[in-house]
């Protein structure tokens, strides 16, 4: 029987959960492995997951300076979706999609992936014919999607103010049916449990403080619990990617952190069932099964390391937030945290070989990297095994800036902030 | 068509200009909010070096003379000037025509002249609780010792970008784009019911 | 007077009845009870279910921690949910009900879940509803079925989907000290603070100021503490630099000492007052904080904690000394420090009679035992509770011998009679805020608890029982150096207050829980009892983060206010660590929840501001349908009676181009760039030559960014050797003065070149056709407009109906046309007399639909075409390319992504099926209706041709260039529309531009 | 978060928009090295600690700053006109702070 099944769950409340083996392993780090990643977040924890799952590689330790899931795997808003513009983006995101609609089984742990949709409101027919344009980009890639009219759209969330006296009064909507959220601490993990099961080395509470050299070339890395030797060292750090490549002697990357807040209510009763954004601003929201509204907006739009954002974003998520729903302004914020995001200059991700030989690079997720988890570990692991990319990555590379072909999904340019 | 004389400006608040009192008003009104429709407002900007000069000019011009520091201002008998950036300034007057008065004053040494007196509305509120309302949209302190008469700020509320002058221990006039100005003056009617307030 | 309401004591106003409601049923309470004392003094026990297994649950606390009595207030339809409690202030009319019940707070179907309990162990989840791996449930299907049922259980108060009617405020303040939290610290903080001089904001939470003075039954100089504090509050009335904000959390501390309060003002009445917000946001800039926020009591955790009538204790005495509310007759204490003993001689004082002090520590002080005596309480040290007894109400309790030190029970279980059990656990320090400050905080093993560290990037202070000093000499103390220090004064004040006291050792015994049979709970609201802890531990969730993850807790309603040590005392134990190496969780906005409404405040019901043409209100009375565009309203079209969009719009074009049409353009971006150097700035910033411009002719632009790609377009007036007047398009207007900017102010100060945005200072019109020059010349004097003294591109001044105009002669329409640009304040003026002078020659006015109609017939660009990913050449406007000057974005635009021949080009499509195309349907070769791929491209922009009499559109087509003359289909799956088009230039009509040359 | 700007004083942040990294350096307008042009326009220097950094002050007198902020404690430790004042960081290392 399955680790973790409905039978192995009563068997073990009649003997009073006694029996519970650790979801992974806390390994000493041994000196030398074939992998060392990075990062123990959901990117660093599904790489090393698919490099033993679907090429063998087990021989592998994954190096977290905190605790495991401590970035922004566990401080996202959690929904999943594929429904972007640029042909690129839309196929990895659909091969993640794919992943995400098994992973629970897979992985043999409930990541709660629940499609519940996505739903993107369009305030203009400009902005209608704009998402119409977005839509039949991904119908052209067989993706789902769809358009809703404001009475289909009244009819999914209730609460809505649809009226047409409304400042910015909705005309319409692009939905994605298949998009949705998931338990996002869940998927860090679960990966985490698989990979282990697997044989992988989750090494919590070691931090990267430099690069072991050989010439150019990395050949491991120093840690606060001393050196670990490495065939080929791979860095998944999303916000931290410029403090880590800082200690390889890299400091300049077309690459910002700037941080990300996020906010939840107290919890509700069901309110809203799908995953709705605003599309006269910056703000989507959906709801938790433990009943919180789980919402955000923009980033604060400066250089951040710190976890922590300010007010102006706060006010303008909720003035956003209450435009679209005037019956929650007696609903409370209850919580509110900050994720710092690796913002690149197209908004959209590397995941490549290099830059220096030994080296393998994951990162420039923006704010989109929670919904990219199972691919860019799919993907990522095979760059690492094969060293080349595979197609779904192969434009996603750090030259494509200098080269002029940027997959730049929001038209804004080398203007971070704005992605 | 023979020439004649202008007609008269329309104001962008017209249609929500409704004077009288309203809000809180039961015991009295605690502000006063009028559009004091200038008939200049231009806006001059000095060249690195040579804001002494404009300064000169200004005097010449308006008889009116700027104390020295950053957003420093004076106003008096129809005319205002304020400074609202480095070696900019905001000069009004009652009359019209000033932004010709200036163009031989400020000589393209000196710096640039530039007529708005068109494109920003001016509303004056006045009264007990103005810095009360006035807090209610702009992060500055408008407390007397941090914001003296005469001085002159260039401040916020979102998309709607003010000068703001202190013209008297409890007054100030607010400088904002035309298009907004119906919009902040809403706002701005609004925010004053609360205390109480009378349109003039 | 009900059941438990004491006849004196208290500072409700007895003569002052007020009448409400709860789950339907009337009561009565007075005026200063809050929901829970009114209802307590009702006699009620039952306030809440909890989250997971509906137990019953009463009233823990007596503040803004308590986790249980979570009700939703009722105002007709709007709904307030998950509000405690203990933190509403009652008044006449108010409508409470219970939450996450069905069908009744008494009568719960879900307490069910109870008898599931083990199963529905922390994390179970994790571990199951995965369903089958085959057949139709396989995948997310049966998942999302079970998560269906979940939801609906899951969830505590109901939102509201009626818009909320009151009003929310902000207010931004400035100040030299805020002194958070109003008891003896932070009442003396404010009063030194305040004699120095300094401008002073003292924020309390509570409706009535000095926290623990009014109920500690304590004197200061002689007099109760509560009159003291009375007396100061008046004294800090006195000053005029002194602002005091009762029922206000300070909730946020965020960077540069800028920190967010919440001001309920108007939550407690019946019916605000005229224009009063419910709640006002304020934004608070300080230049020193004095934190004197007091701190917590902690629940001890042992078997049935969670029944009703179990209370913490100084909860208990804040009922009796606050409200005349006795939560018992026959009252126990469980306690492992002595501030219990306080609380058991101030219930004995107000009636109750004490049963028995439960003590697990051995030898209780002699200063205890005597207050013992007093309050006539048996001491059972050594001793520890093990079980609670009584359903919805407490009926008794069991104690046993308990070895503190092993933690062992022994001996017999006793029963000990009792409708009330007090608990005291110590006292956790409230540092939300100075951890949300930045500040780690660091563990005090003699107080066992968390104390706040020194400021590290902050400018804050610490005063009283926030510091871990508990006694209020020590807050007096203490508040009065952190007034005197924050304010930067030296003169020293006059001689302390003397304080009577009861005695007590500030540190309690390290003991969190009692290990018997039976749930003993953590997290009361959300169902985290000791043993999920301890299975946490099993499964390797052992940091403190993997803790209240994977148990949920500490994330309820309280924000772990009442569970954070307790859960990291267990799980530090079954670690066999000592609790600072499990860590504490940092604290984050807010310190307890805040209304969204307060957030959005005057912007809630008004997003954005309104942006207004000055011919707006004429567009109105003459039948224009608005269309908003950014914050700008444009019209769309002058519809007449009957009249589709469609049949408008080709009304209005095709009269236009027949005879003339009048369109406003005010919502141009106009930017003046002044100054010796603007023409070589201009040409730095076009990609084509305006210094070779001659005074009194425009010239159209066009901008790139830096990489390259375009950016904005527009026309540029020459109007003096220094003096040009940039047009950019509505959308860009903002972006484009800021480009500007920044090139001047960082990368070219050199350059002697000024740029104010003037958008707002001119009123344009453009009027195009061929009659439009006939109708000017009817209208304009003080200038000819014929063709050599207004030639095309050229620019003439003189006035209409008197008002001085200046007469730009472009076209964006394609025929002879005009704009008229006249002072704001005159456009209306003008506009009229334009249109008067234009009746002989049928002129008719168009909006936005016509005037896109006109401009896909010539091929014009517009923010569809240059949408940030299109370069010059896509758009065929290579030829605006200088090769003589190097310009913005010259450099990047040739790398090989840019001029790749495969990038999407501006072509036309003609439809072939003469039916309508879409805007963002997509091109393709080959026609695949049920499996759509390989798209080409897709239309930027459509419309029907009067011109051409077809459907036409422009659109962006891989290689486009190369394609014209050739077939293709549009794809458009979303609105099933498909169908053949023929791809063509972008130049559909007049190519060679005779009809604007004239 | 405040700024305080050399002419209009401590102004809360939602004043300012941020211009993005102060360290590069635009090559001559005339200059054909585009690996220059490529760094200025994407490269971007991104440390944890001390940033000398261009913002605007748009919601008040719209002229720049050049400032050095911490990016893990968000602390401001000099800001000048960025107009003719490039020595912040210079200034600010003297000041002996970090």
């Amino acid at each position: 029987m399955a680790e973790y099944s409905a039978l192995s769950l009563l068997t073990n409340a009649l003997k009073g959960n006694q029996d519970w083996k650790p979801a992974w392993r806390k390994p000493e780090p041994k000196a030398s492995y074939d992998v060392i990643i990075i990062g123990g977040g959901g990117h660093g924890l599904s790489t090393a997951y698919y490099l033993a799952k679907e090429h063998g590689i087990t021989n592998v330790a994954v190096l977290e300076k905190g605790w495991l899931g401590s970035g922004n795997v566990g401080r996202n808003t959690t929904a999943v979706r594929s429904n972007y513009l640029l042909p690129s983006n839309t196929r990895f995101y659909e091969h993640s999609m794919k992943m995400w609609e098994n992973l629970s089984h897979d992985l043999n742990y409930n990541v709660m992936f629940s499609q519940r949709g996505c739903l993107n409101l369009a305030h203009t027919p400009a902005q209608f014919d704009d998402y119409a344009r977005r839509g039949n980009a991904m119908r052209h890639l067989g993706v789902d999607a769809e358009l809703m009219s404001t009475a289909e759209i009244k009819r999914l969330v209730p609460a809505l103010d649809v009226s047409a006296s409304a400042r910015f009064p909705i005309v319409g909507g692009l939905m994605q049916p298949r998009a949705g959220t998931a338990r996002h601490d869940a998927v860090a993990w679960g990966y985490a449990r698989g990979a282990d099961r697997r044989g992988v080395d989750i090494v919590e509470n070691c931090e990267v403080t430099g690069f072991l050299r050989d010439g150019d070339r990395i050949t491991g890395v120093q840690t606060t619990r001393g050196e670990i030797r490495g065939k080929k060292v791979a860095v998944a750090v999303a916000g931290s990617t410029g403090r880590v490549m800082q200690l390889a002697g890299i400091d300049r990357m077309p690459i910002e952190s700037h941080v990300l807040q996020a906010f939840v209510t107290e919890s509700l009763k069901p309110f809203i069932d799908t995953v709705l954004t605003f599309g006269m601003g910056h703000f989507y929201m959906s709801q938790s099964d433990k009943g919180g509204l789980v919402y955000g907006g923009d980033i604060d739009g400066y250089n951040s390391y710190a976890q922590r954002g300010n007010l102006p974003i706060v006010d303008e998520v909720m003035s956003e937030m209450l435009a679209l729903f005037p019956g929650l302004a007696r609903v409370r914020m209850l919580r509110s945290w900050g994720g710092v995001c690796d913002m690149s200059m197209d908004g959209s991700p590397i995941i490549t070989a290099g830059p220096l030989p030994g080296m393998y690079l994951n990162c420039g997720w923006c704010y989109g990297g929670f919904k990219a988890t199972p691919a860019s570990g799919w993907c990522f692991a095979y760059t690492i095994a094969k060293d080349e990319p595979h197609e779904l990555n192969a434009p996603f590379t750090l030259d494509r800036f200098y080269r002029g072909l940027v997959i730049d999904d929001k038209g804004q340019g080398a203007t971070p902030r704005l992605h | 068509m023979a020439e004649r004389q202008s007609p008269e400006r329309l104001s962008p608040l017209e249609p929500v200009f409704h004077p009288g009192s309203h809000g809180n008003f039961e015991h009295g009104v605690d502000v006063i909010l009028t559009e004091t429709r200038p008939g200049s407002i231009l806006q001059l900007a000095a060249w690195p070096g040579a804001e002494k000069q404009l300064i000169d000019a200004i005097r010449k011009v308006t008889g009116l003379a700027l104390p020295d520091g950053a957003g420093g201002g004076v106003a008096g008998d129809g005319k205002a000037v304020f400074g609202f950036a480095p070696g900019k300034f905001t000069v009004v007057d009652e009359a019209e025509g000033l932004a010709s008065a200036f163009s031989k004053a400020v000589t393209p040494a000196i710096g640039t002249v530039t007529d708005l007196s068109h494109g920003r509305t001016a509303i004056r509120i006045a009264g007990p609780k103005a810095e009360w309302v006035l807090a209610k949209f702009f992060a500055i302190d408008f407390a007397l010792p941090a914001f003296p008469i005469g001085a002159g700020r260039s401040t916020t509320h979102h998309d709607i970008f003010a000068q703001i002058q202190r013209t008297g221990a409890d007054q100030f006039d607010i400088y904002v784009f035309r298009s907004f100005a119906r919009s902040f003056w809403k706002a701005l009617c609004h925010a004053s019911e609360e205390v109480g307030y009378e349109v003039q | 007077m009900s059941p438990r309401r004491i006849e004196t004591g208290g500072r409700i106003d007895r003569l002052r009845t007020i009448r409400f409601t709860f789950d339907g049923t009337p009561y009565t309470g007075h005026a200063g009870d809050t929901l829970a004392s009114a209802l307590l003094a009702n006699g009620v026990t039952l306030f809440g279910r909890s989250f997971k297994y509906h137990r019953p649950r009463g009233l823990l606390s007596a503040g803004v921690e308590e986790p249980n009595a979570l009700v939703t207030v009722l105002r007709g339809e709007v709904r307030e949910p998950n509000i405690a409690a203990t933190m509403v202030e009652i008044y006449d009319g108010l409508v409470a009900v219970s939450q996450n019940r069905f069908p009744s707070l008494a009568w719960d179907v879900n307490a069910i879940n109870q008898l599931g309990g083990k199963l529905l162990s922390a994390g179970f989840y994790y571990k199951t509803f995965m369903g089958p791996v085959f057949g139709p449930l396989k995948g997310t299907r049966f998942w999302m079925f079970c998560e269906h049922f979940i939801r609906r259980a899951a969830g505590l108060g109901k939102a509201g989907i009626a818009a909320d009617t009151s009003r929310y405020e902000r207010m931004n303040a400035f100040c030299d000290v805020l002194v958070v939290g109003s008891g003896p610290a932070g009442l003396s903080a404010a009063k030194t603070a305040a004699d120095q001089g300094a401008r002073v904001i003292l924020a309390e939470l509570d409706p009535r100021f000095g926290g623990s003075a009014n109920w500690s039954g304590e004197t200061i100089d002689g007099a109760p503490a509560a009159d003291w504090a009375a007396r100061t509050v008046s004294q800090l009335e006195g000053h005029d630099t002194v602002r005091l904000l009762p029922r206000t959390t300070v909730w946020g501390y965020y960077d540069g000492n800028t920190l967010a309060a919440l001001e309920r003002v108007t939550d407690h009445k019946e019916v605000p007052g005229k224009g009063e917000p419910r709640h006002r946001y304020w934004a608070i800039r300080a230049k020193t904080v004095v934190l004197a926020t007091g701190s917590f009591e902690r629940p001890l955790v042992f078997p049935g904690n969670d029944r009703p009538g179990v209370m913490l204790a100084h909860a208990a005495e804040r009922y009796a000394n606050d409200y005349g509310v006795l939560p018992g007759d026959r009252i126990a204490l469980f306690t492992n420090n002595d501030s219990a003993y306080r609380s058991a001689l101030a219930l004995k004082k107000a009636g109750a009679a004490i049963v028995a002090i439960v003590d697990v520590r051995p030898e209780p002080s002699s200063e205890m035992r005597s207050l013992a005596t007093e309050a006539e309480a048996e001491i059972l040290s050594g001793h520890a509770v093990v079980a609670t007894e009584g359903g919805k109400a407490l009926s008794g309790l069991k104690v046993q011998r308990f070895d503190m030190n092993s933690g062992l029970l022994s001996g017999d279980a006793r029963s000990i009679h009792a409708d009330c059990l007090l608990m005291s656990g110590g006292w956790s320090p409230t540092i939300h805020l100075a951890s949300q400050a930045g500040a780690r905080a660091e563990w005090n093993p003699a107080r066992q608890a968390f104390l706040p560290p020194k400021p590290t990037q902050q400018r804050w202070i610490g005063a009283g029982a926030f510091n871990g000093s508990f006694s209020t000499v020590e807050a007096i103390t203490e508040g009065r150096g952190a007034g005197l220090s924050s304010a930067g004064g030296a003169s020293a004040p006059a001689a302390l207050p003397d304080v009577e006291a009861a005695p007590g050792d500030p540190n309690p015994a390290p003991v969190f829980e009692i290990k018997a049979k039976g749930k003993s709970f953590v997290d009361f609201q959300h169902d985290v009892t000791a043993e999920d802890v301890r299975l946490a531990h099993r499964e390797g969730f052992v940091s403190v983060e993997h803790l209240k993850r994977y148990t949920t807790l500490g994330m309820a309603t309280d924000q772990g206010k009442n569970s954070n040590v307790p859960g990291l005392a267990i799980m530090a134990e079954a670690l066999g660590k000592p609790i600072p190496e499990v860590g504490t969780t940092r604290f984050r906005p807010p310190y307890s929840a805040v209304s969204i409404g307060s957030l959005a405040a005057e912007r809630f019901g008004d997003l954005k501001p309104e942006r207004l043409t000055p011919m707006h209100d004429w567009h109105l009375a003459n039948g224009a349908t608005m269309y908003s565009a950014g914050l700008w309203f444009r019209p769309m079209i002058y519809g007449l009676a009957g009249e589709t969009i469609e049949q408008a719009y080709v009304r209005e074009a095709k009269a236009t181009r027949e005879s003339a049409g009048i369109v406003d353009v005010s919502t141009l971006g106009k930017i003046a760039v002044q100054g010796p150097d603007a023409a070589e700035f201009l040409d730095r910033v076009y990609t084509n030559m305006f210094s070779t411009l001659a005074v009194g002719k425009a010239r159209y632009g066009l901008m790139l960014r830096e990489d390259g790609l375009a950016f904005d377009d527009g026309t540029t007036w020459r109007l003096g050797e220094q003096d040009f007047l940039m047009t950019t398009t509505t959308a860009n207007a903002g972006k484009v003065m800021q480009h500007l900017e920044y090139f001047l102010d960082v990368i070219w100060p050199e350059l002697k070149v000024h740029v104010t945005s003037v958008t707002d200072e001119w009123a344009g019109a453009a009027i195009g056709g061929p009659k439009a020059r006939a109708i000017l010349a009817a209208c304009v004097t003080g200038t000819a407009v014929d063709n050599t003294t207004l030639p095309f591109m050229g620019i003439v001044h003189g006035q209409i109906a008197g008002v001085p105009v200046m007469i730009c002669r472009l076209s964006f329409s394609g025929e002879m046309a005009f704009e008229v640009y006249s002072g704001a304040g005159y456009g209306t003026h003008v506009w009229e007399a334009l249109i008067e002078a234009g009746k002989p020659f049928g002129l008719v006015t168009y909006g936005l639909e016509a005037l896109g109609t006109m401009r896909i017939e010539k091929g014009h660009v517009t923010g569809a075409e240059i949408d940030g990913r299109t370069t010059a050449r896509d758009l065929h406007l290579d030829w605006m390319l200088s090769k003589k000057k190097p310009f913005i974005g010259s450099a990047m635009m040739d790398r090989e992504g840019l001029i790749a021949p495969d990038r999407l080009q501006l072509v036309g499509l003609v439809s072939l099926d003469n039916l309508p195309l879409n805007g963002g349907a997509h091109i393709v070769a080959e026609l695949d209706e049920t499996n759509p791929h390989d798209s080409l491209g897709h239309i930027t922009a459509c419309c029907y041709s009067p011109a051409l009499g077809k459907h036409i559109a422009l659109a962006l087509v891989e290689g486009g260039k190369a394609r014209h003359g050739t077939r293709a289909f549009v794809s458009d799956p979303l609105r099933k529309r498909f169908g053949p088009v023929e791809i063509v230039s972008n130049h559909f009509y007049d190519p060679d531009g005779s009809r604007m040359h004239g | 978060m405040l700024i305080t700007c050399p002419y209009c004083g401590p102004r809360d942040v939602i004043e300012f928009t941020y211009q993005g990294d102060g360290n590069r350096e635009r090559p001559q307008p005339n200059s054909q090295d585009l690996d220059a042009w490529n760094a200025y326009v994407y490269d971007r220097l991104n440390p944890a600690g001390d940033h000398n950094e261009i913002w605007q002050h748009s919601g008040g007198c719209r002229t720049h700053l050049r400032m050095v902020r911490n990016t893990v404690t968000h602390e401001i430790s000099s800001t000048g006109f960025a107009r003719g004042d490039h020595n912040a960081v210079a200034r600010h290392k003297e000041g002996g702070k970090s």
